[in-house]
């Protein structure tokens, strides 16, 4: 049971978050520009890193904001957690 | 390849055992092969077994980061079956499945593939609905199904609890006769052995690291014990599916996650079937040598740790006290958990890629144990003709584009 | 009632009471402080059961948790437990056992002929065989599923009650020894939250079993003083009976703690079991070590046992596990156990050393007793088949894999004491994460560095003296407590010294003795033999996780908590490479098998899931409704009339909906409230339609797509103000649809000025249908203008309606004239009664979740989750109306893709079979032939399927492909082999303008 | 029609008030049913000093702005449910909030009938609790005063810590048998006694 650090609540079990997967992913702003396979990669690629993975969570039975977390996919380890909207962090 | 039976066995009894052959070689990597299989998982093995046997192409490594079966093939829950919704899974399924009722024989090695049934339960309308879709389609696709009330599966299943009173009651469920159970460990090995006695070349704790690729061509991988050449690479390998992708700097749909398993302390018969259940989340059969084999449900986040968490365990515990009451007074003896390759649409991928030579074998997510020779078998096909296997050919990666997709998600929302 | 094998005095039992049980049905007496196993031994009773392949007969092995042999099948009826370890089960008066896996009784056990056959039965002998004839495989399997397994699983359900507990603290001390001891009376003088579990029960160890001294006492009188001190302290908390079974991610772990299993039975309402789940700060892992068997020729035999247990029984339990023993050892330990044995009136016959050199300190210990010692040899062999006759002693070669000077000689002895050397106990440390590093010295491993925030101390660490056991514990809880923020003030407690030991000298590794014929058992529970490990290796399977596999060692209930080490060292050996080279399989939790009930906790029965009720509900159960479950929710399916059946009762709602009035409880719609300046703007994005142009008092319904341009949900809205809108939701789907919004509102388009709110709880919904609606609404009404031109359908209107404050919606998922009235939850009740008893003379009847369904698909309304199942668009659906083209919206794209855009996908259909009375099945496939003979295409399915009583006749609704172009064609609905014409249609049946519900 | 309100208790059907007894004895858990109070949701950015200080106006004190923290003021608490989000419980001032906030961008929702209040106290209170809910209820984050939104058992629910062995546990009215049987189940052990939840 992972421990998240949310940045609103301070440190709470996983099972009060959901997990949004990859972070940073943009909805492109002129769907209808786009060809089937550039769509297609933003609906359905995602990264699937083994190490550092950056991710959204959602706090949703406590404060019910979503942020970022960069997460080892190996080790588990929380290495930051950092607020919508933000850029990576270096970790 | 020495033949299994019997009598070897009374004759080697003899010689107090001395005398067996190795089931497999452990051979030093040749600097070049015809093809390559990366990952030693059932699948892998299985396409390297009959790219040797059907297509005579038998100067083939199959590279394994670890030890072989030791990926999810040697972590799964044995589950085998074939009743999927749409036609071209049912396709595949049960081509597998086939392949399966004969195995043991084509492999001269006992997988204990047994017939035992399986059974999903349906809890309320709408699971009952989707069932019966299920089976009225597999009527059409010519796979055994059936729909039992819940005092027919009473009869089937005696210590399922089909009390009405159950919070979720059991309103009927799905039966699939032809279903059920092999041992997992024995299927990589009797495909390992099969492909060895062919030539093929089974090399452990060798880790692809990476591709060599020249003009849109493979031309072979490196590896944590040298580079190989080869002008065909298959890549079979499951959770680390989007590593190797990114090594050949393509992008998968997939998604690793934990999916994870237990089994209780041996114990004797009582567990005829295998019982499968959605809203209820739990499946449960019992293994040959006695032990509960029961699986759970996947962790919500990105993992390569082969392990999962507590949670998890509780929930699938709670279903399976609720559908088995029996059974609270045994004890979990073992969990562990599989990295699974999931895809949106619940479905593989098996097929060319944009890099001339480079096949990938993946996304089967929580539930590729039952296709293993069927995958190996069109798989192979697919190397060796450098083109899909009518029955793999809806599983193509450029599905996410077009939106073909095939959506097995309520047939693999317990998908095993 | 006699026990012959009890010792005169000392032990940690309470010889004033005796207690009565029955092994097998023989009824035997013990002493409060026994376990089943000392209580055995106690009664003369070595056999305790039947080996798991080859059915041998075993007697106990160890005496704690890491038993392999004794395990046996607890209680009776619903509370009958099979393969509890004799050694762990605390007797109790009145405690009944049997032992397991064997037949007809363990005396006699006809599995026994296997053994006969061992030859046969080598590791994996089954995946060489039962292939032929293939048909054959099945009653193979049968005969191989019975020999299996161990024990029986009860036949009744569970009486007992299991709990749940988490708990947090900054100092999880595992295993109360004498260094546990020390490491939470350290962390405890810091003011720090501790927690102390132990699998015993009593906390102490080892000390429980030895008689070592502390500061000239006995070293427990020590352990006392500190476990008072702890028990007094507030900031302790201390858990005997409590083994730590797993340890997971980001210091949580969990721990099993046996609250009741000392006792005949819980007290009432007191639970059985209590697992554990703790967030530790720092875990400091004191859980000492495991003796290790030696590998020699039937080395399993009844008495033969570990020499620590022998010396636990003798020590702690006041037990004699022999009369005449023989000890053996590659390492010191046999000596203490030695002198121990004979101080209890134990014969020892000799203690035999595999060194070349006997322990010169011990040995003049020994000579003092008339032990004679017998060094550089081995125990080659054991007499007896059910207890142990004598042992055959022989002189080892100088490598050790010899015997030189002939087969040595024979010893008469009832026990013989092994120990082939220590392993520290390091599961939970590995299932941390921390690695383990061999240890030459120790023929094992130890642990390695720490991954998570835990240290292992005394035993568990490889340190095997006391006073370096304490000072370690000490130090430990002392730097956890620090690390976790909590400082000593003040001096430390004062260090314990203990009695001078003999220095150690160093043990003779030797993971297999040679000589003799019989079987040398490797894992004793899996029935695994060092020449099963060897057939392994010499068939290729090397690795160790093959080797495993192959061979079944350490799968076994004990996890090979005794055996792994050597069978390490036997595949090393055979490989001809180093034990490290080797490396060991996983260790996984759980540490000790968990049962099943304390995992599930209390979420069992009616508490498993939890069963939201609305505010009706018990009015709903009060005239007999039959529910539903949906979701969490239980929704009345319908209200059957005494005797009547589903379809008459259903009927008779259908029919009242629309001829003249009937009610449902709808409060289980999802509903959210969205306000702000860009609300409009924002349903634009998540709905297909366009929301811009409603107006303030209006309703409009939406559907809403995932990016991949399925159908995810859909409802009717309403525009209650200008920034501001009530938006209904599938009752499944209201959880979801929420989360959903709140994720694009939060991370994709912040820069919208717009709140979600979840108000499905507030409002309590009951929704009145039929031709009588209106007349209904005029009574119970009076503050609304109720005339369809000033409160026209898909408007709604705030009111009063039977004295409360409510918001009409003129909506209607039936087709007729219908309002949906909200009310605040807490007078829901009121509002449905009332509704009810004002409807009385329009006979209104309150109709279920079935009845909806047929008066919705009579006019071609959807469900979502039943016309739709994920991969239906709404262009699929026929519902090209509610796609706008001028506005993109979530998975607008997706709809143009180009398997997406195909025209042939199915299509939402009406079917009408030729023969009107026959209901297909939901599910049912449709097919463009008569001939439903496999293999047939399907072209798609039936999604809903009726008996209309207002048509008279069947009807079904289908996505059929290509189907929007198929009307008037003939299909046939494939199902049970049977396949049935059927008209292609339009999806609606009934009323095709809508007029009735506009009415 | 003038308005009558009658308001119906999800937990009637179990008939508490036929169990209350006045002295709980040796009880270890006291567990009550919290009478109904008017609530109100109240969104709003806290980033936003403008929308603070006409909450702050609106309520005529300052808002919690402090995660997991209630601000208690003449029969009204409000419960800082997220940096967007509070719960007002008790005298609402509805009208006066409204007009205060008229300028900001911001929600008023009337959830009255969403969520009921289970009072738990007693001796053992604390150890029926952790029974259901993950948080460390010995942390300083939930000392007497302080709120929480976190898991009941499968559900949710809004914690409000008021003394060391009191809380009072706001749950949605679904949710209330659910949580009622759940937290009872749990206080079994140690004796419960159903007290009055005080008017
Ligand atoms: C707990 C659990 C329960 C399951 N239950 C069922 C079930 O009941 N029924 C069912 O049908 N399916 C089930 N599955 C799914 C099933 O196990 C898998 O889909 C299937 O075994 C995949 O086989 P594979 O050969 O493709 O993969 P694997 O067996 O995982 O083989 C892939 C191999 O590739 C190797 N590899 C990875 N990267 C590299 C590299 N860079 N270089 C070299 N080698 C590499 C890995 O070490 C691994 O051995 C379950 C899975 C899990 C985890
Ligand atoms: N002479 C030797 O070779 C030798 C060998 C081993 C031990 N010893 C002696 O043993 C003592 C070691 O002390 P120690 O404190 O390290 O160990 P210990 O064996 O005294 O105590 C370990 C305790 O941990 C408990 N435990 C183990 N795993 C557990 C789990 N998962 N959950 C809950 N409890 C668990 C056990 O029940 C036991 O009570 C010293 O006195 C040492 O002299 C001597
Ligand atoms: C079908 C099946 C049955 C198993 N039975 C046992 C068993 O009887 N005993 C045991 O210790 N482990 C059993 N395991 C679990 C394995 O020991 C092991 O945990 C699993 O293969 C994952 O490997 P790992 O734990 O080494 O990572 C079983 C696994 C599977 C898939
Ligand atoms: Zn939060």
């Amino acid at each position: 049971m992972l421990l998240i650090d949310c940045p609103w609540c301070g440190p709470r079990d996983e099972v009060e978050f959901s997990c949004g997967g990859e972070a940073h992913i943009v909805r492109p702003p002129e769907p209808a520009n786009l060809s089937d396979a550039e769509w297609g990669d933003y609906v359905f690629m995602r990264q699937n890193r083994k190490g550092v993975h950056y991710e959204r969570w959602c706090h949703g039975h406590g404060c019910g904001r979503w942020f970022n977390v960069a997460r080892d996919t190996v080790s588990h380890q929380v290495l930051a957690v950092y607020a919508m909207g933000e850029a990576p962090p270096e970790v | 390849m020495a033949r299994y039976s019997i009598f070897a066995l009374a004759r080697n009894a003899l010689r107090r055992h001395r005398d067996w052959p190795l089931a497999w070689r452990s051979p030093e990597p040749k600097a070049a092969y015809d093809a390559i299989i990366v990952g030693g998982g059932g699948h892998g093995l299985a396409t390297a077994y009959y790219l040797a046997k059907r297509h005579g192409i038998t100067n083939v490594a199959v590279l394994e980061k670890g030890w072989i079966g030791g990926g999810n093939t040697g972590r799964n829950t044995t589950i085998v079956r074939s009743n999927y919704l749409h036609d071209e899974s049912a396709g595949i399924y049960d081509h597998a499945l086939k392949l399966w009722e004969g195995l043991s024989q084509e492999l001269n090695f006992n997988v204990m593939f047994s017939a035992r049934g399986v059974i999903n339960l349906a809890h309320d309308e709408h699971e009952a609905r989707e069932l019966r879709r299920r089976v009225f389609a597999n009527q059409l696709a010519g796979v055994d199904a059936e729909w039992l009330t819940p005092l027919q599966l009473k009869e089937f299943c005696p210590i399922l609890n089909v009390d009405p009173g159950m919070r979720y009651p059991v309103l009927g469920g799905a039966l699939q006769r032809r279903a059920g159970t092999a041992r997992h460990d024995a299927v990589a090995w009797g495909y390992a052995r099969g492909a060895d006695g062919r030539g093929v070349d089974i090399i452990q704790n060798c880790e692809v690291t990476g591709f060599d690729i020249r003009d849109g061509q493979v031309r072979g991988v490196r590896t944590t014990r040298g580079e190989i050449a080869a002008p065909k690479v298959g890549v079979v390998a499951a959770g680390h599916s989007s590593v190797l992708a990114e090594m050949a700097g393509l992008r998968l749909p997939i998604q690793s996650h934990p999916l994870q398993a237990l089994v209780s302390e041996p114990v004797k018969p009582v567990m005829p079937t295998v019982v499968m259940s959605n809203a209820v989340h739990a499946y449960m059969s019992q293994s040959d040598k006695g032990e509960l084999v029961i699986g759970a449900g996947i962790d919500s986040y990105n993992s390569y740790a082969q392990r999962g968490s507590l949670p998890v365990i509780e929930e699938t515990i709670q279903a399976v006290v609720e559908l088995f009451p029996i059974t609270s007074r045994l004890k979990m003896m073992r969990q562990w958990a599989g990295i699974v390759d999931v895809c949106p649409d619940a479905s593989p991928i098996i097929g060319l890629t944009p890099v001339e030579g480079l096949y990938f074998n993946c996304g089967w997510g929580t539930g590729g144990f039952k296709a293993t020779p069927g995958s190996g078998h069109v798989f192979a096909h697919t190397i060796a003709r450098d083109e899909p296997h009518a029955i793999n050919a809806p599983f193509t990666l450029d599905r996410f584009h077009s939106g073909t997709l095939v959506a097995e998600h309520g047939a693999a929302a317990v998908a095993h | 009632m006699a026990q012959p094998f009890r010792t005169a005095e000392g032990g940690r039992i309470d010889r004033s009471r005796s207690l009565a049980f029955t092994f097998d049905g023989r009824e035997m007496r013990g002493h409060p402080g026994d376990t089943l196993a000392s209580a055995l031994l106690a009664n003369g009773n070595r056999l305790v059961g039947r080996s798991f392949k080859y059915h041998r007969p075993r007697g106990l092995l160890a005496a704690g948790g890491e038993e392999p042999n004794g395990l046996v099948r607890l209680r009776r009826g619903g509370r009958a437990e099979p393969n509890v370890r004799a050694t762990l089960a605390e007797l109790y008066d009145g405690l009944t056992a049997e032992s397991q896996n064997r037949w007809p009784s363990l005396n006699f056990d006809l599995g026994a002929v296997t053994g006969l056959a061992t030859p046969l039965f080598p590791a994996g002998f089954y995946y060489k065989t039962f292939m032929w004839p293939p048909a054959w495989w099945p009653a193979y399997e049968g005969v191989i599923r019975r020999m299996a397994g161990l024990g029986r699983a009860p036949a009744a359900a569970d009486p007992d009650r299991y709990d749940h507990r988490h708990d947090h603290c900054d100092v999880l001390v595992v295993g109360g020894g004498p260094a546990g001891l020390a490491a939470a009376q350290w962390a405890a003088r810091t003011g720090a939250r501790v927690i102390l579990a132990d699998e015993g029960s009593e906390f102490g160890g080892s000390l429980l079993s030895g008689n070592e001294s502390l500061d000239g006492k006995p070293a427990m009188a020590w352990a006392e003083r500190i476990l008072a001190e702890l028990a007094a302290a507030g900031n302790v908390h201390l858990l005997p009976r409590t083994t730590v079974s797993g340890y997971y991610d980001h210091n949580y772990l969990g721990m099993l703690e046996r609250v009741a299993d000392h006792l005949a039975e819980p007290a009432d309402n007191q639970p059985r079991q209590r697992l554990w789940k703790v967030r530790a700060g720092q875990v400091v892992l004191a859980t000492g070590a495991l003796e290790r068997p030696l590998v020699f020729a039937d080395n399993d035999r009844p008495g033969v046992m570990l020499a620590s247990a022998a010396q636990s029984y003798v020590n702690r339990y006041g037990v004699r596990p022999g009369d005449r023993a023989v000890l053996v050892g590659n390492n010191d330990s046999a000596y203490p156990a030695a002198l121990d044995l004979a101080a209890a009136g134990v014969r020892v016959a000799a203690l035999v050393d595999l060194r070349p050199e006997a322990h010169l300190d011990w040995l003049a210990r020994l000579d003092e007793q008339g032990i004679e010692v017998m060094a550089g040899r081995a125990v080659t062999g054991v007499e007896g088949r059910d207890g142990v006759r004598g042992v055959r002693i022989a002189k080892l070669s100088d490598d050790g894999k010899g015997i030189v000077g002939g087969v040595g000689r024979e010893v008469e002895c009832d026990l013989l004491c092994m120990s082939g050397g220590w392993t520290p106990s390091l599961h939970l440390f590995s299932q941390s994460g921390g690695k383990l590093l061999w240890d030459e010295g120790l023929a094992s491993f130890r642990p390695g560095e720490a991954v998570q925030a835990v240290r292992v101390v005394g035993a568990a660490a490889g340190r095997f003296d006391l006073t370096a056991c304490l000072a370690a514990g000490a130090e430990a809880g002392n730097a956890a407590a620090n690390d976790s923020g909590h400082r000593r003030r003040g001096r430390g407690p004062r260090r314990p010294t203990a009695e001078e030991m003999p220095p150690p000298l160093a043990a003779r590794p030797m993971f297999l003795i040679p000589g003799g014929r019989g079987k040398r058992f490797v894992d004793f529970q899996e029935d695994v033999t060092a020449a099963d490990l060897q057939l392994a290796v010499r068939e290729g399977y090397r690795s160790v996780e093959h080797v495993k596999r192959y061979t079944t060692a350490g799968m076994g209930t004990d996890q090979g908590r005794t055996t792994n080490v050597n069978a390490l060292g036997v595949v090393a050996q055979e490989l001809d490479v180093s034990v490290p080279e080797v490396g060991h399989t996983t260790f996984r939790p759980p540490f000790s098998p968990v049962t099943f009930g304390a995992l599930a906790g209390r979420q069992v029965g009616e508490l498993l899931d939890p069963l939201r009720r609305t505010p009706m509900h018990g009015w709903h159960q009060a005239n007999g409704a039959v529910f539903e479950p949906v979701g969490q929710w239980l929704r009345p399916y319908y209200y059957p009339a005494p005797g009547e059946d589903m379809q008459a009762a259903v009927n008779r709602e259908v029919k009242a909906a629309r001829h003249s009035l009937a009610v449902m409880d709808a409060t289980t719609l999802g509903k959210i409230d969205i306000q702000g300046p860009d609300a409009a703007e924002f349903l634009n994005r998540v709905y297909t339609n366009g929301w811009k142009a409603l107006k303030v008092g209006s309703c409009r319904y939406g559907l809403m797509l995932g990016e991949e341009g399925m159908v995810m949900d859909d409802g009717v809205t309403a525009r209650l103000g200008e920034g501001h809108f009530h938006m209904t939701t599938t009752t499944g789907n209201a959880a979801s649809v929420l989360a959903w919004l709140e994720n694009w509102s939060q991370t994709e388009w912040p820069e919208l000025r717009v709140y979600c709110n979840s108000c499905t709880e507030h409002w309590a919904v009951v929704s009145i249908s039929g031709p009588n609606a209106r007349k209904l609404m005029a009574e119970l009404c009076d503050d609304v203008d109720l005339s369809p031109e000033a409160f026209p359908f898909m408007t709604w209107r705030q009111g009063t309606v039977a004295g409360l404050p409510a918001r009409i919606f003129r909506v209607s998922f039936t087709g007729e004239l219908s309002y949906e009235i909200n009310v605040p939850a807490g007078c829901g009740l009121n509002l449905w009664q009332t509704v009810l008893a004002a409807g009385e003379k329009y006979g209104i009847t309150p109709f279920g979740t079935e009845a909806m369904h047929v008066l919705r698909a009579e006019v071609g309304f959807i469900i979502v989750g039943q016309e739709t199942d994920g991969t239906v668009t709404p262009l699929d659906l026929g519902m090209d109306w509610i796609v706008s083209r001028k506005k993109d919206f979530l998975g607008k794209r997706s709809l143009s893709r180009s398997d997406t855009a195909r025209d042939d996908r199915p299509q939402l259909v009406g079917l009408l079979t030729e023969d009107p009375n026959l209901r297909v099945p939901e599910g049912a496939q449709l097919i463009p032939g008569s001939d439903p003979r496999p293999p047939v295409a399907s072209q798609g399915h039936v999604t809903s399927s009726y008996e209309s009583p207002n048509l008279g006749r069947t009807f079904a609704m289908g996505l059929l492909q290509g189907g929007g172009e198929r009307h008037g064609e003939v299909v046939h609905v494939a199902f049970d082999g049977r396949a049935a014409p059927a008209t292609v249609t339009a999806p609606r049946f009934f009323d095709p303008e809508g007029s009735r519900a506009r009415g | 029609m003038a308005e009558r309100r009658i308001r119906h208790s999800p937990l009637a059907h179990l008939h508490l008030a036929a169990r209350v007894v006045v002295d709980p004895g040796d009880a270890g858990a006291r567990m009550s049913e919290r009478p109904p109070r008017a609530q109100l949701a109240v969104r709003g950015d806290s980033g936003d000093k403008a929308f603070v200080a006409a909450f702050k106006a609106g309520l005529g004190f300052s808002p919690p702005l402090a995660a997991n923290t209630v601000v208690t003021h003449d029969g009204l608490a409000v419960f800082w449910l997220g940096p967007s989000e509070w719960l007002l419980v008790g005298e609402v001032p509805g009208e006066q909030l409204a007009a205060a906030l008229a300028d900001r961008h911001h929600a008023l929702v009337d959830v009255s009938d969403s969520r009921i209040a289970i009072g738990l106290s007693g001796p053992r209170a604390r150890d029926v609790l952790a029974k259901l809910c993950p948080l460390d209820l010995a942390a300083p984050a939930l000392a007497p005063g302080r709120c929480a939104g976190t898991i009941l058992a499968r559900g949710h629910m809004l914690l409000h810590v008021l003394a060391e062995d009191s809380y009072d546990i706001h749950v949605h009215r679904s949710f209330a048998d659910y949580a009622w049987r759940m937290l009872e189940d749990a206080a079994l052990e140690y004796g419960v006694a159903v007290i009055d939840g005080g008017g």
